[in-house]
């Protein structure tokens, strides 16, 4: 399984090229990559950058653990979850999700379960810096499900 | 007692002051019971009692967990990755 | 609209970095990629290699109309569909399809909207060549709709 | 009587063997007469008389089309694109 899996954190930039690399084998027909980037306006409000923060271990003990699960549902022949932090400048990717499988209906909801699964359940926060000089940890819409 | 020591992140180690608290407790204890001692100890806290959950040794536990001081606590307000 | 949008057909590799590049901006907050890659094994028989034909004016005029589609239907900021022509061998991207939005949802829905109008639209067939020596030209499970 | 060239693609052309069939009509007619004149020139072309579907100018059409010997008329078996 392991060498089927690349899960990591970075303090760099991510590298596009080299996570699709690793998606690619001859067992699948159908890879689906999500990368989450840093938006500029959000309203009438302006980001200048994001910066994230992070409880490490727990982090990417948490990915894992919810990666089994993806494994348990779909035919998943690559899975690669990278989360870059600290700053983390506009435009550029904050995370990386990457699913291949034997076809692509099942890339897509694989990949869809683990970039909304990762955005409820891994302890890591965002902190926005906003163009009028104001700052702000966002909080997520709900608290992690201690159950799941 | 005990000396329980509580990892922060993100906007709660912000408005803590500090990215540890400690706590003075009989150990082993539950969950809850730190929760409640920590609102004790800071009220500032008591903002972040509901939507706190509890990660025990690197994994989310229910608050009626049993706690020892050879634990790893941190507390994961909701999270915003991604 | 035309700075936003890089539709392409391809002798040559597909370009990942270049199509994520293309993808990333101040003005979208999430990216999915999605390629098809020349699978090996389809139950019991071999594949070693996919060729496609293609009506190329006609594959163009057919992809721009169903990104206008995609683009009435979703927030869409930058839109790429690359199809790559002739030989493809094994693991290797046929097509690369991305869809850059404000929020995640729309790019993972826009994303599949336009591969699977693609694999029922296009004019353009893969041939599979066999490790038996057979080989045979693909059809899709229905016809194209021309009501569409 | 005018000379209709039909581009083939794929499966189609593989077997009629070419990739541009004729079929000599009176202009202008529509993609159905077209499609039945074919199947009565070329047998083989019978087998997809039900899943082909024509394009006039690089647009998928109706059968009851018009069409002229000036337009460039393709036909079209089930893709398998992607």
């Amino acid at each position: 399984m392991d060498d089927n899996r690349w899960i990591a954190l970075f303090d760099t930039p991510l590298e596009v090229a080299a996570s699709f690399s690793f998606l690619q084998t001859p067992d699948a027909g159908g890879i689906d990559m999500f990368a989450g980037t840093t938006r500029q306006w959000t309203g009438s409000r302006e980001t200048i950058r994001l910066e994230y923060d992070c409880y490490r271990p727990m982090a990417l003990k948490e990915i894992e653990r919810f990666a089994d699960v993806a494994c348990r549902r779909w035919p998943i022949k690559r899975l690669l979850v990278h989360h870059r932090l600290g700053v983390v400048p506009l435009a550029e990717a904050s995370v990386i999700i990457g699913v291949a499988t034997p076809h692509r209906s099942d890339a897509f909801d694989a990949c869809r379960f683990l970039i909304d699964t990762l955005k409820q359940q891994v302890p890591i926060w965002k902190r926005e810096f906003f163009a009028d000089g104001t700052e702000e940890w966002i909080e997520g819409p709900k608290p992690p499900d201690v159950t799941k | 007692m005990a000396t329980f020591r509580i990892l922060l992140f993100s906007v709660l180690r912000q408005r803590m002051g500090e990215g540890t608290l400690c706590v003075e407790m009989p150990s082993p204890t539950t969950g809850a019971a730190l929760l409640d001692q920590l609102t004790t100890d800071y009220p500032a806290f008591a903002d972040y009692r509901g939507v706190v959950r509890i990660a025990v040794n690197h994994e989310y536990v229910s608050e009626d967990r049993v706690v020892g001081v050879e634990d790893e606590v941190a507390l994961i307000t909701p999270v915003s990755g991604g």
